[in-house]
């Protein structure tokens, strides 16, 4: 494992690594695809994960790649479900106040880059000795333990939090019984997606088109 | 130099040789000796279909994904090639004994279902979508008990590192100490490679599911992909439940490879034997009844490991 | 590979992932936004960990938790989605004039 | 130089999948538009499989995440499990039984039902 005194391939990596995430995590709001759109934001964590890997921090960086795997294909399912043109067959452009964002974007760049050109931090480089893993694991059953069983709580609240708003079918059946049609058959025909209701309201300016 | 780098890049290569004939060639074995004929020689068979993929015309669909396309497939045996890189065959021989190995491994069954769904995803075709679209469901379920299991055997080890688990296992293996584990494990390795009972993603109702638009050069590719995987996936097995390299009279490698064949045949065996599940079942399965099993594997170990 | 460098590739990360939450309409594109500027934050609190920080574990506890939040981040938004569209049919932030009022 | 060679590793392999792709396919012409209609077992496409989709069981996908997280907290308290000894066993009863209250609410609750 290289510690901090790395020679220049590490440098070469780390360009690579840094042009790959900057590149992908903007592709992500440039490419007509919902589904690319999610697997280019996962090349971008990987590229980060890998640069903390070359940082000593092991552990953190290779959780990253299962974390965000996983994330990401779930954030790729949920594009599927919700997005007007998941594959990007024709080009779509869902874009609000791009002005102020491309604004607000590029100053919280110069901000933040000029704090990181201007200001001094104390250089204490992690020690050779030290096991990352190790100390991370005992802190978390030491100091730091009450963070460590809150996130478990705060989590259990998350998973009760999700299963209640996003379950529609009950224990006592399914919750929009008779006022949906129920699906024909698991992964068959999209029966149930709600896209004529849509339409018909009138709340969207993006069309589905079939070809 | 040499050792350090060309050492490392040629062994996970010959093993992914190697080991995708010998899956190919166990598996006909297996299949006729349960009674299917077939074709050809055993021996042979692999590789005329090989050099017959290899010359075939590869299929296209309307407008597909090129790019994912033909990666997903190399992608996913590059996959397989780091889930092998991270197997060790003797204290000292190892291709890269990194110290959070089990966490690699763990993100090598996480990134295997990007990969698949990519693989079912960008051939533009209903019935490789649906094989996308199922692969994800089980993925994510196993991905958990797969997670505990390796916890399990990584809590006596006091390290993520595979080489550690297996010098943890010097007096008695993990497939006695913690039996709850390994058949738990198995079953992950037959939902990460879909193979057998759990072939959800290129399953045969679906017309060859994700698979079903490739065919040629790409198809060879995935065909060794998943080969290339299973082998891996029994490394891992046969490092962290039997005892790895361990073993007297013969070297640590030999031991390796024996237990891998092992491990090898009898998920060949378990794919041609069990019938296949239900997708709609699995999740139910997956998380109602393995993953408490886990639970109990990981209590289990836990406490052999204080004892 | 230095703190500094580290940084600018932290803040450049944040910048596009402000860009993306301000602008898309989807609300699952805007989470999009809000992940990349949490990966910037990560790696910026690693890189801290890594030169400045001595290697106190605390840095890489700071990871974990930015990581937590943002699977608790995801997990709740993903549910409301579905629990807002469920009832509206609408997955775009504009049509949601009911939340404002 | 471990994670050097995991790389080269990483991109030999890769790019092996790539060539034999590629090189077979360099010079075939690819299948004419007629030949090129996805298989869907006898019938006709009348639309692209790239459409709004309900996926079923996005429930349990938002679980996972929730899940996945605490599996984040349990690898590094793997390994100084023996050193901890009766504190880390209370720990992990703790994290087992909140994610066992979790199981089972979502069960309850038929997260796991697909279709």
């Amino acid at each position: 494992m290289e510690s901090m005194n790395h020679g220049l391939g590490v440098d070469i990596a780390f360009l690579l690594l840094a042009t790959l995430a900057v590149v992908t995590g903007w592709r992500v709001f440039r490419t007509d695809s919902m589904v690319r759109a999610s697997f280019f934001l996962l090349v971008s964590f990987i590229a980060v994960g890998v640069i903390m890997i070359l940082l000593a921090a092991e552990y953190l960086g290779v959780a990253m790649f299962f974390m965000m795997a996983v994330e990401m294909t779930v954030m790729a399912l949920f594009m599927v479900m919700f997005m007007m043109n998941p594959a990007g067959l024709n080009p779509m452009n869902m874009v609000h106040q791009e002005r102020i964002a491309i604004g607000a974007g590029v100053a919280g760049f110069l901000v933040l880059g000029a704090m990181a050109l201007l200001a001094t931090f104390p250089d204490q480089p992690v020690p050779a000795s030290l096991d990352p893993v190790r100390s991370l694991g005992n802190e978390m059953l030491g100091d730091s333990m009450l963070i460590f069983e809150s996130a478990g709580l705060v989590l259990l609240t998350t998973m009760i939090g999700v299963v209640v708003l996003s379950s529609h079918r009950g224990r006592y059946g399914a919750a929009a019984e008779g006022s949906m049609p129920p699906g024909l058959e698991p992964g068959g025909d999209p029966a149930g997606k709600p896209e004529e209701d849509e339409e018909g309201e009138g709340g969207h300016h993006h069309h589905h088109h079939h070809h | 130099m040499f050792s350090e780098l060309f050492l490392p890049v040629l062994m996970v290569i010959f093993m992914l040789v190697i080991g995708g004939y010998a899956v190919a060639v166990l598996d006909r074995l297996v299949a006729s000796a349960l009674g299917t004929p077939q074709a050809g020689r055993v021996w042979l068979a692999p590789m005329s279909r090989g050099a017959w993929l290899l010359t075939q015309h590869a299929n296209a669909t309307e407008a597909p994904d090129w790019r994912a396309w033909r990666l997903a497939p190399a992608l996913y045996l590059a996959l397989a090639a780091s889930g092998l890189a991270v197997v060790p065959w003797s204290a000292s021989l190892v291709a890269t004994d990194l110290v959070t190995s089990v966490v690699l491994w763990g993100s090598v069954e996480a990134l295997a279902t990007v990969v698949i769904f990519l693989h079912g995803w960008s051939a533009n075709s209903l019935l490789a979508l649906i094989g996308g679209y199922r692969y994800v469901a089980l993925g994510l379920s196993y991905i958990l008990i797969s997670m505990f299991v390796l916890i399990g055997v990584a809590l006596p080890a006091e390290s993520l590192q595979f080489t550690q688990v297996v010098a943890s296992q010097e007096g008695l293996w993990n497939v006695i100490r913690q039996p709850l584990g390994l058949p738990l494990f198995l079953i992950v390795g037959l939902g990460m490679t879909f193979w057998g009972p759990l072939n959800l993603a290129d399953s045969t109702d679906l017309a060859g599911g994700t698979a079903s638009e490739i065919s040629g050069p790409p198809r060879l590719v995935w065909d060794m992909a998943r080969a290339g995987m299973l082998v891996a996936f029994s490394g891992v097995a046969a490092t962290v439940f039997l005892g790895g390299w361990l073993g007297p009279w013969l070297p640590g490698p030999v031991w390796m490879s024996l237990k891998m064949l092992a491990v090898l045949s009898v998920l060949l065996l378990l794919g041609r034997l069990l019938p296949r599940l239900a997708p709609e079942r699995c999740v139910t399965l997956m998380w109602v009844v393995l993953l408490p099993l886990s639970f109990i594997d990981l209590v289990w170990a836990g406490i052999g490991a204080l004892l | 590979m230095t703190l500094t460098t580290l940084l600018l590739l932290a803040a450049a990360l944040i910048g596009i992932g402000i860009y993306g939450a301000l602008s898309q309409q989807s609300f699952v594109m805007l989470m999009m936004g809000l992940e990349l500027i949490l990966n910037g934050v990560m790696l910026a609190a690693v890189a801290f960990w890594a030169f400045s920080g001595a290697g106190a574990p605390e840095g890489q506890l700071l990871t974990i938790i930015v990581m937590a939040v943002m699977a608790i981040e995801m997990a709740m938004g993903f549910a409301l989605v579905v629990a807002v569209f469920r009832g509206k049919q609408a997955d775009v932030t504009e049509s949601l004039t009911g939340l404002k009022h | 130089m471990e994670l050097f060679a995991l790389l080269i590793i990483l991109i030999v392999v890769l790019g092996a999948g790539l060539l034999v792709q590629w090189l077979p396919m360099r010079h075939q012409p690819r299948p004419s538009w007629s030949q090129r209609v996805p298989f869907l077992g006898g019938g006709t496409p009348d639309s692209h499989a790239w459409s709004r989709y309900h996926i079923r069981y996005y429930s349990m996908t938002l679980l996972l995440i929730a899940f996945e997280m605490e599996m984040m907290f349990m690898y590094p308290w793997a390994v100084v499990f023996v050193e901890n000894g009766m504190k880390a066993m209370m720990e992990m009863g703790m994290f087992l039984a909140i994610l066992s209250v979790g199981i089972v609410y979502a069960w309850r609750e038929g997260v796991f039902k697909w279709q």
